[in-house]
């Protein structure tokens, strides 16, 4: 892809470290006892979030994953915010009573962060066929990974959205494993793109390391849902640096695997035409880097200053009304 | 005149009328659709001449197939697009053919729609009403014969209610889908042809029990078609000149312990009459909360149940054998009685 | 097609003579109320059940669905032993607890008919793999509708047995209706053979009233799937008379529907073919359909004499041992 | 040696060993797969790297890819496969990594598994065993955190058993998988590194709950976690002269009432620890068992519960917080005894 360099250039170069960097002091938080349980991280795939979140317009939501830090940071949650709610504090976007796996921001268009696998999709179809009824000119996007395309709601949720034509964009973050399972031993075809086919609108493969790549289709699709015309299933092909969870040391993968990608890191990639392009330099971006490491480290500090809501607080949370 | 009943002309005073449970019904999504533009009806032939069930005559002639929309089968499916049709801002009624059906969408039952308001910190409110056609004595078999109403009662997020008559399903249904909450609404398939007296306009009280027949020596709790075979046991029972108190329990959460538990104090005595196995159901709730309470008893409480141990068969005869019968409820009674 | 007559086809004329007249029977015992609740019809469909069930060798198994007593009958089942079970009698298929929508028979291959739309798919995987773990060379089949192929499980057992190439054919019943909802209000394509695409195995279309392209296709399928080979979707293109269940006039159908497919009636065209080849004449095929109606009525006299079942009775169907 | 723990030699008379919980369960599926070629493991990647949860270390190993067989995710999907293999032959053991997964195989645990046999007539037996890994404390949030062990006692057809203890986890996982009859086997994911006895070689009787320990004022019965705090309270009980007798219900279906009547009838006091909502549950279902069975009481039965209205929340001491003491535990049973 050979878009002209934007602005969004830059922004989507600082939020993807934000995102990165986020991750790692996570992932570090996690060593220190100050996050505890298990957490889904998503280095590697931090052009996927910002490039799909960027073809998003206001009034458009979407559905993601308990791998959704990156979609969350995206969508502008502070990473304040979404610190203290893995620390399970009450300044949490869910109060602390969700923590990794759901950080939600209903009011930035993030409605779902779901555990369970495949549950997001139907619910984005959901959000969509509301606007359809409602005449509203919104979209509804949903993430979710390759592991993923295999359970019952996958096939459902784009049955209906075709039938509907619902104004609904699927993104598969083919990371090539559903936890240590690579994708082929539970998957009988490698280009999920191809999923579409029996539902009769377009799949497309998008390369999900570079960007620009994942933006342009994902605006492509999200504007064609737009006018009214339906579904798109979108492949991003991409990998996670890091095991699946916390427990996994990814032992599984084939020597040399991580090694091909992250030397097509998306961040790397970007920056480098950023560099070539003379926009930012590489001292500049050097220089990004370190504020925006200043900023997670402060936000985390901030963050663990949160108090721990009380129950009594978290019964409002339960029923509305 | 497409639909079964009058629309609901004026909302403010509760007019009288009489119906039969599934105009009730049918009033009440009527009146529901016609007052708000949020609530939707969806699932699987819900539009198609009336429905299955025959609930929805005319809802689709007056509000489109946008509003009353066919689904694939798929229940899961559905039942997570009426979720993120909620975080949107409309109200969907989902209807299940069969309760039998509940557990095919158990994922959106059990993990999403009363934990999605929870795990975001209360950022949405989930008002999804469940229609779940429910009950035995269709001789469908054993795969389309449940009640399911008490599978998801220890559920918090969630609401369970269940119908026992024409106006009880007008006033409850209402209650359902304007409640911000999940709410899962249990009709009996058996009692769709029964008459009786509507309150078109009226709404019902969340989590309350209706006192049906007051009395003095036992109360019988009951729901959906058990609560009239407790009152034709109560008319049987008060020709022996026993005085039964029927309770239809109508919320099966959150439970009306308060009024059961004003009732057995009077009565001491109690009859738990239900279309369910008595293992992890309401009635044991019930009798265990009371206990709990420090409920002191004139006799030990009596379950009339389905079997522990035998699914529901579809023979007619043996499926009539199981479903407890007015002669097993007034006879539960009269033990409780020593006579 | 045009296979040389075989001797099985006068078997199979009389097989879908015998399912054309128990469905009729039962239609008029429901009638009587000698038979309560629901029946699903299957007139229309016979070559269906016969051809396909035809390819079945000893050892294969097959599930089908409530819709099953063309496939229960085609494995052999006493029309007896059938109506027994659809009345609730002890000398039932299943003691009278199963009813119309369980006609099982495990000593025929016939390890299931499920009344949850999708259920029997996954069953029907479940037993190829097993065949497969123990190196038996059985396939099994699953015999299964049109709308069942939107739910989650027929998605989930086509990727199983994909990724498994496990020896199983899945055959859709496709007869244009699921409940009242025409194919397309609920499912965006015509050709639900498409649906094989995603799962890397072959998807074929027949026409399912032409018994001899059912046998073909089937066998086919079924062989394919003893070679070890993998799996095949069929989609056999028919249509039931009736409506979908005893509560259904089948109002919605649009007008001349029903009129040209029953211009293509399966056993007349079968008939048709025996009578022009001079293996049964027309008068013949009278004879037999008289003989055949006269076993049927006979079936029906002598399972309304088999006793009700008592509730001790059925007591040891539900655990084992 | 690439198992935890070594093989079943001679499986006739039971040797002694000390095993973790994860050990024991790891130990049970050696030796049953040793035992019955028929027994085949299966789930999401059980075999990969011993598994989520680490129990199944060495299996791959010893039986090969085809019998531990890694699955796509799909749980409604291989609980049919496993309920089709079962009818042909084979005994399967499905492993649902989070018991909030149950649900997502909704009709498989409800429809399939329990009726199959009966719907048929008794045709078949269904020899399947379902794994759920199941209860709180690990962080892991609302859509992980459940128990499950109440949501499906109320099928005939099925059986329900859970392990509180690495001895306990072997001989009922044992005893699970030799029945013929579908089994939830609940094992709890804090409990998998607890070490304790394990008779190698025995197998648990079905249905019969264990009493750990004996006394006369107060009875406590309990599952999974709750056992080992129990035991705990009884020793702080103990310090205060009270003498607690602690049961270990292990099967929630069928329900052992003869062991925990008889304890009743002993101490006239019952506390059940649950990790669950008291409605719906085994609780309640016992309490309200033995009152109609005419149980008299010295103090109201109590249970101690999940708080009725609240999910299992992330924040790490909220989490601890609702998850029931040995403290809320111990003060239950001084409560019953009015201390
Ligand atoms: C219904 C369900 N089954 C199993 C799990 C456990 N689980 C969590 S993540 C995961 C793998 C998902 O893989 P994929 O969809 O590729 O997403 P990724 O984790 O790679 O982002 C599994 C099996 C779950 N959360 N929900
Ligand atoms: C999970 C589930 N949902 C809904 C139903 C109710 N139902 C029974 S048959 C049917 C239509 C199935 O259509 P199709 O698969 O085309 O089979 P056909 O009846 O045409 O043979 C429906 C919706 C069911 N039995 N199971
Ligand atoms: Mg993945
Ligand atoms: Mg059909």
């Amino acid at each position: 892809m050979s878009d002209p360099l934007s602005p969004d250039h830059v922004a989507w170069f600082r939020k993807m470290l934000e995102i990165r960097l986020f991750e790692e002091k996570v992932q570090e938080l996690f060593m220190q006892g100050a996050i505890q349980g298990t957490t889904h991280l998503c280095q590697g795939q931090e052009a996927v979030s910002v490039g799909a979140i960027g073809a998003m317009r206001p009034g458009d939501v979407q559905t993601n994953t308990y791998r959704g830090h990156g979609e969350a940071l995206a969508l502008g949650m502070a990473p304040e915010t979404a610190f203290a709610e893995l620390m399970g504090r009450s300044s949490g976007c869910s109060g602390g009573v969700g923590g990794s796996m759901h950080l939600i921001d209903v009011s930035k268009g993030n409605i779902g962060a779901n555990a369970i696998v495949g549950a997001g999709l139907p619910i984005a179809v959901g959000a969509a066929v509301a606007f359809q009824i409602r005449q509203q000119p919104h979209v509804a996007l949903s993430f979710f990974g390759d592991g993923a395309t295999n359970i019952g709601t996958f096939h459902e949720a784009l049955n209906m959205a075709a039938v509907w034509t619902a104004p609904v964009v699927f993104i598969i973050t083919n990371n090539l494993y559903g936890e240590y399972s690579p994708l082929r031993s539970t998957t009988p075809l490698d280009d999920l793109a191809r999923r579409a086919g029996p539902y009769g609108f377009p799949g497309v493969i998008v390369d999900g390391q570079d960007v620009d790549a994942v933006h342009g289709a994902t605006s492509d699709a999200v504007e064609r849902a737009r006018r009214g015309e339906g579904p798109t299933l979108l492949e991003m092909k991409t990998y996670r640096y890091r095991g699946h969870s916390r427990a996994d040391p990814a032992k599984y993968r084939p020597e040399g695997e991580l090694e091909r990608w992250t030397s097509r890191d998306p961040i790397e990639l970007l920056g480098a035409r950023l560099a070539a392009d003379g926009r930012v330099s590489p001292d500049d971006q050097a220089a990004m880097r370190a504020e925006v490491q200043a900023e997670i480290d402060a936000a985390a500090d901030r963050a663990v200053q949160s108090p721990y809501p009380t129950l009594e607080e978290t019964e409002r949370y339960v029923y509305a009304g | 005149m497409s639909t079964l009943a009058e629309p609901l002309a004026a909302p403010s005073e509760p007019t009288t009328v009489e119906l039969t449970y599934r105009e009730a019904i049918n009033a009440a999504l009527e009146d529901e659709m016609a007052a708000d533009e949020a609530v939707v009806l969806m699932g699987e032939d819900v539009s198609a001449d009336g429905g299955v069930f025959k609930t929805n005559h005319g809802l689709v002639e007056q509000f489109g197939p946008s509003r009353v929309r066919n689904t694939p089968i798929c229940e899961n499916g559905f039942m997570g697009v009426a979720l993120g049709m909620s975080l949107t801002g409309l109200r969907p009624v989902v209807e299940i053919m069969f309760a039998d059906f509940l557990p095919t969408a158990g994922d959106a039952i059990v993990n999403q729609l009363p934990k999605y308001r929870y795990m975001s910190g209360g950022q949405f409110s989930v008002p999804v009403t469940v229609r779940s056609i429910s009950g035995a004595l269709g001789r469908f078999g054993t795969q389309h014969s449940a009640t399911g109403e008490s599978w998801f009662m220890s559920l918090p997020g969630l609401r369970v209610v269940t119908a026992s008559s024409p106006g009880a399903a007008y006033e409850l249904l209402r209650s359902a889908i304007h409640d911000d909450n999940p709410v899962i609404f249990h009709e009996h398939k058996a009692l769709y042809g029964r008459k009786g007296t509507v309150r078109r306009g009226a709404i019902a009280d969340l989590g309350k029990a209706a006192v049906l027949r007051e009395g003095s020596d036992v109360t019988i709790v009951a729901t959906l078609l058990m609560v009239e075979r407790a009152l034709k046991a109560a008319d049987q029972l008060a020709a022996d000149g026993i005085s039964t108190e029927v309770i239809d329990l109508r919320w099966i959460r959150p439970l009306d312990l308060a009024t059961i538990a004003a009732s057995v104090s009077k009565t001491g005595r109690l009859v738990v009459s239900e279309e369910q196995v008595h293992a992890g159901g309401w009635g044991a709730t019930i009798i265990s909360e009371l206990t709990m309470a420090g409920q002191s008893w004139h006799a030990a409480p009596r379950a009339v149940s389905l079997p522990a141990d035998l699914p529901i068969p579809y023979s007619p005869p043996l499926e009539n054998e199981i479903i407890p019968s007015v002669e097993r409820i007034a006879a539960a009674a009269r033990t409780a009685l020593g006579r």
